[in-house]
């Protein structure tokens, strides 16, 4: 390897080098092949996958933050619920039902939210930032509560009506068309992020989470990255809160609450952080997990959960995948 | 096991021609908390609703039934309505049950029309919910079957001339302090002020609230908390303050004197007023009965309450349509078979109103009293047969 | 003729502690400057009122003549100042190619294009490889950071800030930490530095600074004691006194 | 005039009262956090177990209230020893997000094994006549339970600035939240601290979570609902500080009181509003070291 640059080839190398970075790996198909497979292995089973799928896009955003550049966060349900009452009050309020344009509608207000709070809060870190969020989150549902008149209050909000989406896929009891176009946005959402964490500009999240005070001595604006980050990452979630609006015609204060926050995080940690797909697999496994063992003993799910997240603590330290990759050089460095 | 599941088809085939000689097998979903804080409704409609599966076989007509049952975990909407919906497409479920809290019945309300499922509500007070589908019949309660005639009751039986109104600040919290105002005001009563304190989802310390009370001096304090853990902190809170040596009285729906509750509160509590369709300790053979067999159960320390009456009453309702229908389960029949459907209840006797679908149910006045060290209900009074007075005088969202 | 880097009465206080009082420097286009002085003369300490790092309690800096004293860090470093650190602020996951990218695409404002892949900034990239020839870091373009030799991963660290194609560059004792068997390729680098750039070197072995710089200041207690060549400094009576009573490594 | 001051009197007794309360479930808390930098959310649990201890060490072996109290704080402190050797001592160098994610997970399991055993229900217990109602303090009546609630406060407080400025212990614990290397460079042994320390914190949560019961209610998901309040209280107060815990506690619950009963539409807004504003004026905490 070391020759590689050697006599003016070095560039060229250079180039496929860094290009070799962003190149796709065969198994980057799998989890599209899965999810076109359950459509058709599972058509029973299509409304827990379509809230599969969002929650997906929720990781993934939150994985922009959190595995790229480092921002840890308990209050990332505030931008799920606005986008998700963004949506939601477009139709109540104002009857605007077309999907993709409310849904849209949905990540913008996310987005606004998130410049607009990521301006403010990512001059903190560490406890203090996770406790500002978290208060942030909270406070968004505390108002949301008493906008009752606007928001329905505890009572959720009501009066949400879709169109059919493209003007002919009716919403259908056994979720066909939202499963469908929640794979497809999250499918536009994942390549979004790709780009966006294989360019300078995701380069030089990783640099801030690696090393911020070096970052500042390279003349990077580091707070109004974060902040740009923060507000792509708070727009993909309020993508995931509309269409999670849309898919379900009801909204409720939950949305916003500690416990999606939480949740979201346990699933992206479960999978493993700044690798995308852990988004994928953490998701997945939480949800088919709560699902199933809901289904054994619904009393006594949380049990099997919280033994699941020790368990992975303690011995697949790196998620899901982090571990797998350890495995996988482990056995390579063993052949070396 | 298999076999069976591939038989239904070829049943419902001779089921045709031989029309009501089989048994069928009824899928009911049931949807109710079965985790997390409300977790212990869940237990109390659950054991109602085996309770009365186990001593009345023969009320289904000779049908099998087959409970699915989900976890709806928190009053969000969401997480019931996905629970509906896969009982629905995955199970195929006849029939649903169940639901505690008003915000799940409702996000489940579109899903039921468009499936054409019938539901049968064992809690859900609030009280316009079965505006929100033709196929919802309610064997509950509605806020305002005990908030009105409290108000009534306390303006011209308790002397009260003046009034505080505490509420748990949600829907249900606030169509009860809507229904007690509405009653109060008509009696003569006047209400000084109606304080919301803080969510459902967790107890809060009443001590605050109450101290305002305590300085704003009313006649009476009527509060409305949900069912469950808060009743408790409520009635202690009052004890604490002193509030009845200074001559504010404390009364309310029946949820702030749940039996399964009552043993665990201060003496203060003797002498509350409340209005309620159901205590454990009423004393009509069907209802000592009814408590006998739930103790003999469940074990001596359990108490059932109207949580409990609830699932053994939708039960019942849930049986009549079966058998009404011949097993054959459908949205129409079974609200059909259901209008105008009585049973003697441990509660008394209770109807599903045919126009609205609610239920038309007794109003008692309880008192506890401390006999024996125990706490107990006694009825001073019975309001009968109301009809839900919400949709009754078109008030609100009930128009 | 403006100085490239000037600092006028520069003065910071923590609580009582006078840590930098009064430093007047002023560096011009191609300066070899250093800074020597003890332990806890305040020489960091002035490197990060200089960078930004830290905000003065009085006095100013001046780029190219203009007064950046307002300015946070990154606006310092877009106007040409860059700095190395004493211990090694690296990348340590990636390769010393990324490494070196990273700071290229900052300053031609490559790095704030999220839509645009990393790999298709082919003139950053190609910037890299040139400069990692001139620091003869090339064979180890695509080695991840960590796995360098100490004294390599010190050029990694030059190599950073030249990327910045600075005006004014800070050298925080480049040495430091490095066995002297490989000292000799510090040495060289800095050396090869391009002339216009004006350097100033902080630094405790005296070999280097003698060697490098035409220009010496010394610190004690946060003030400057002495400036002037570096045979004005060898002979001052008081320098000496200073270093010898520190028993330090003059 | 003489409403004012009653409502004043009374706003100031409950805030300090349900302060005292977050003051000795947050402490154990703050020094975990500080001292072994350990994002611990599973300190509401061992509160949490304190509570369900209490009561059946009551209705079971038939304890009185004090002495059950007190012995379910130093069963909670002894069994959270094993915790601390088996689990969370392989995780104090890792990162904060596992750190987060294995309490998270112990809380679940708490809290379905607190269901499974205990119930859904919230508990309940007697406490003795003489905590019951009101009692005469001279200037007024109040109401018992929470009197002697801050009088377990107070003299907590003592203790630990006791125990903390003048015991040899209380200053190696202080050395170690300052700068935990330099104090195991001067042969402190911070391995045995942390066990200390640890166990500490999980015994006062666990006389909290049992004084808890009477005031906001005992119930399987005790540690999940009140984790915010925990975390404000550390955050506020600043890492490792005692002091802070206790200003910061005792702040939130006037703050928190004086909203309900000036304001009941505000719901919890005040609470998280002033959390915020004291964090974006002091990141660090009231106390906390920047």
């Amino acid at each position: 390897m070391t020759e590689l640059l050697d006599n003016g080839g070095g560039s060229a190398a250079a180039r496929r080098f860094m290009a070799g970075r962003e190149a796709w790996h065969w198994a980057e198909a799998l989890p599209w092949v899965v999810a076109v497979a359950a459509f058709f292995v599972f058509p029973d089973y299509l409304a827990l996958g379509t809230q599969i799928l969002i929650a997906i896009i929720f990781a993934l955003s939150l994985d922009l933050i959190l595995g790229y550049a480092g921002i840890i966060t308990l209050g990332h349900a505030a931008y799920f619920g606005a986008g998700a009452y963004g949506t939601g009050m477009l139709s109540a309020h104002l009857g605007w039902g077309e999907p993709i344009s409310a849904m849209l509608f949905g990540g913008f207000v996310g987005g606004v939210l998130g410049f607009v709070s990521g301006w403010v809060l990512l001059r903190y870190h560490g406890l203090t930032l996770l406790m500002l969020t978290l208060a942030t989150a909270i406070m968004l549902k505390e108002g949301a509560n008493a906008a009752e008149e606007w928001t329905g209050g505890f009572d959720g909000l009501v009066g949400i009506s879709i169109w059919p989406l493209l003007g002919s896929f009716e919403y259908d009891l056994w979720g066909k068309t939202y499963y469908c176009f929640a794979l497809v946005v999250l499918l536009l959402c994942f390549l979004a992020a790709r780009r966006i964490v294989h360019s300078a500009f995701g380069r030089s999240l990783v640099g801030i989470k690696g090393n911020v005070g070096r970052m500042h001595g390279v003349g990077t604006p580091v707070h109004g990255r974060l902040v740009a980050v923060y507000t792509l990452s708070a727009a993909m979630a309020g993508l995931a809160g509309g269409l999670f609006a849309e898919s379900n015609a009801y909204v409720t204060l939950d949305v916003l609450s500690f416990a999606r926050s939480g949740t979201v995080l346990i699933m992206l940690v479960l999978g493993g952080t700044g690798r995308l797909y852990g988004a994928f697999v953490g998701a997945a496994v939480y949800m088919i997990l709560e699902d199933e063992l809901a289904k054994l003993s619904p009393e006594f799910w949380e049990f099997g959960i919280g033994l699941l997240l020790v368990i992975v603590v303690l011995f697949f330290r790196r998620g899901l995948l982090g571990s797998l990759d350890d495995l996988r050089a482990r056995s390579m460095g063993g052949g070396a | 096991m298999n076999y069976r599941k591939l038989f239904p088809g070829i049943i419902a085939m001779l089921g045709l021609a031989w029309s009501g000689a089989n048994a069928e097998t009824v899928k009911i979903g049931v949807v109710l908390p079965y985790s997390g804080g409300a977790a212990q409704f869940g237990e109390q409609i659950d054991r109602g609703m085996n309770l009365f599966v186990s001593q009345h076989k023969e009320a289904f007509g000779g049908h099998e039934i087959e409970l699915i049952k989900r976890d709806s975990k928190r009053p969000g909407g969401d997480i019931a309505k996905n629970a509906v919906q896969e009982l629905i497409t995955r199970e195929k479920v006849d029939l649903l049950t169940g639901f505690v809290f008003s915000p799940n019945a409702m996000a489940s309300a579109p899903l039921i029309n468009q499936a054409k499922v019938p539901m049968v509500i064992m809690n859900a007070g609030t009280a316009w919910i079965p505006k929100l589908s033709p196929y919802i019949a309610r064997v509950s309660f509605t806020m305002w079957h005990a908030g009105y005639p409290m108000g009534g009751y306390a303006s011209e039986s308790l002397g009260c001339k003046t009034a505080v109104v505490g509420f748990t600040n949600y829907p249900p919290g606030k169509d009860s302090r809507n229904a007690f105002t509405t009653g109060f005001e008509k009696a003569g009563g006047k209400v000084l002020e109606a304080i919301p304190m803080g969510g459902p989802r967790q107890v809060p310390d009443f001590t605050p609230f109450f101290q305002r009370v305590k300085n704003a001096k009313p006649d009476c304090f009527y509060v409305f908390v949900p069912a469950g853990n808060h009743a408790v902190a409520v009635v202690k809170t009052y004890a604490n303050l002193g509030m009845r040596a200074a001559g504010i009285r404390l009364i309310g729906p029946g949820d702030i004197t749940q039996d399964t509750k009552l043993q665990d509160m201060p003496k203060e509590a003797a002498g509350m007023i409340t209005v309620h369709h159901y205590s454990a300790d009423y004393k009509t053979p069907v209802n000592l009965a009814f408590v006998k067999a739930w103790k003999a159960a469940y074990g001596a320390d359990t108490t059932p309450d109207f949580m409990g009456v609830a699932g053994y009453d939708g039960m019942a309702a849930i049986a009549h349509a079966i058998k009404a229908q011949n097993g054959a389960v459908s949205a129409d029949g079974t609200i059909k078979a259901l209008s105008g459907w009585s049973y003697d209840s441990p509660r008394g006797k209770i109807t599903i109103d045919p126009e609205t679908r609610d239920i038309i149910q007794d109003s008692n006045v309880h008192k506890v009293v401390l006999k024996d060290g125990r706490m107990m209900i006694e009825v001073i009074g019975t309001i009968p047969q109301v009809k839900d007075p919400c949709k009754a005088n078109g008030i609100g969202k009930c128009k | 003729m403006t100085a490239a880097l000037q600092t006028i009465a520069l003065g910071k206080h923590f609580g009582a502690l006078h840590v930098t009082r009064q430093v007047n420097l002023s560096l011009a286009a191609g300066a070899r400057h250093a800074l020597i002085g003890p332990n806890g003369a305040g020489k960091t300490t002035l490197i990060n009122l200089i960078t930004g790092a830290l905000s003065p309690d009085e006095g100013q800096v001046l780029l190219g003549g203009r007064d950046v004293t307002a300015l946070p860090q990154a606006r310092r470093v877009k106007q040409g100042l860059a700095r190395t650190y004493q211990i090694n602020q690296l990348f340590s996951d990636l390769s010393v190619l990324e490494n070196v990218a990273i700071s290229i695409a900052e300053r031609v404002g490559a790095a704030g294009n999220f839509w645009r892949r990393a790999s298709a900034n082919s003139h950053v990239i190609d910037e890299a490889v040139e400069l990692l020839a001139r620091l003869k870091l090339d064979a180890y373009a695509l080695t991840p950071v960590r796995e360098l030799p100490y004294g390599r991963q010190r050029l990694v660290e030059i190599a950073i800030t030249l990327g910045q194609k600075p005006t004014v560059l800070l050298l925080d004792e480049p040495a430091a930490g490095v066995p002297s068997a490989e000292s000799h390729i510090i040495l060289d680098a800095i050396a090869a530095l391009p002339e216009q750039i004006a350097v100033l070197i902080i630094e405790h072995d005296m070999d280097i600074v003698f060697r490098f710089a035409k220009f010496i200041t010394v610190l004690a207690s946060g003030g400057i004691i002495a400036q002037g060549t570096p045979e004005q400094i060898a002979g001052d009576a008081h320098v000496r006194a200073v270093y010898l009573g520190q028993g330090g490594d003059v | 005039m003489e409403q004012v001051a009653r409502a004043a009197i009374s706003i100031l007794f409950d805030g300090v009262a349900y302060g005292m309360l977050l003051f000795i479930i947050s402490v154990g808390l703050s020094i975990t956090m500080g001292l072994m930098g350990f994002a611990n959310l599973a300190h509401g649990a061992f509160a949490m177990a304190g509570g369900y201890v209490l009561v059946s060490l009551m209705l079971t072996f038939d304890l009185p209230f004090i002495p059950a109290l007190l012995l379910a704080a130093v069963a909670v402190a002894a069994v959270s020893v094993l915790f601390e050797r088996f689990l969370y001592r392989r995780l104090y160098q890792a990162d904060e997000l596992d750190q987060v994610l294995l309490s998270i997970g112990l809380v679940f399991m708490a809290t379905a094994a607190i269901t499974f055993i205990y119930g859904p229900s919230t508990v309940s217990l007697k406490v003795p006549a003489y905590l019951q109602g009101q009692i005469d303090l001279w200037i007024g009546l109040f109401p018992a339970y929470r009197s002697f609630t801050i009088a377990v406060g107070g003299l907590l407080i003592l203790a630990l600035w006791y125990g903390f400025e003048g015991t040899i212990i209380g200053v190696k614990i202080r050395a170690a939240v300052d700068n935990r290397r330099m104090a195991q460079s001067i042969g402190i042994n911070v391995d045995r601290l942390f066990v200390i320390a640890f166990a500490l914190g999980s015994g006062l949560a666990a006389l909290g979570g049992g004084l808890a019961i009477e005031i906001i209610g005992m119930s399987p998901t005790f540690s999940l609902t009140y984790l915010v309040f925990f975390l404000i209280v550390v955050a506020v107060g600043g890492l490792g500080s005692i002091r802070g815990a206790f200003v910061a506690a005792l702040f939130l619950g006037i703050v928190d009181t004086a909203g309900k009963y000036l304001w009941p539409d505000g719901g919890a807004f005040f609470i998280y509003a002033m959390t915020i504003a004291v964090l974006l004026v002091k990141p660090e905490g009231l106390f906390g070291r920047a």
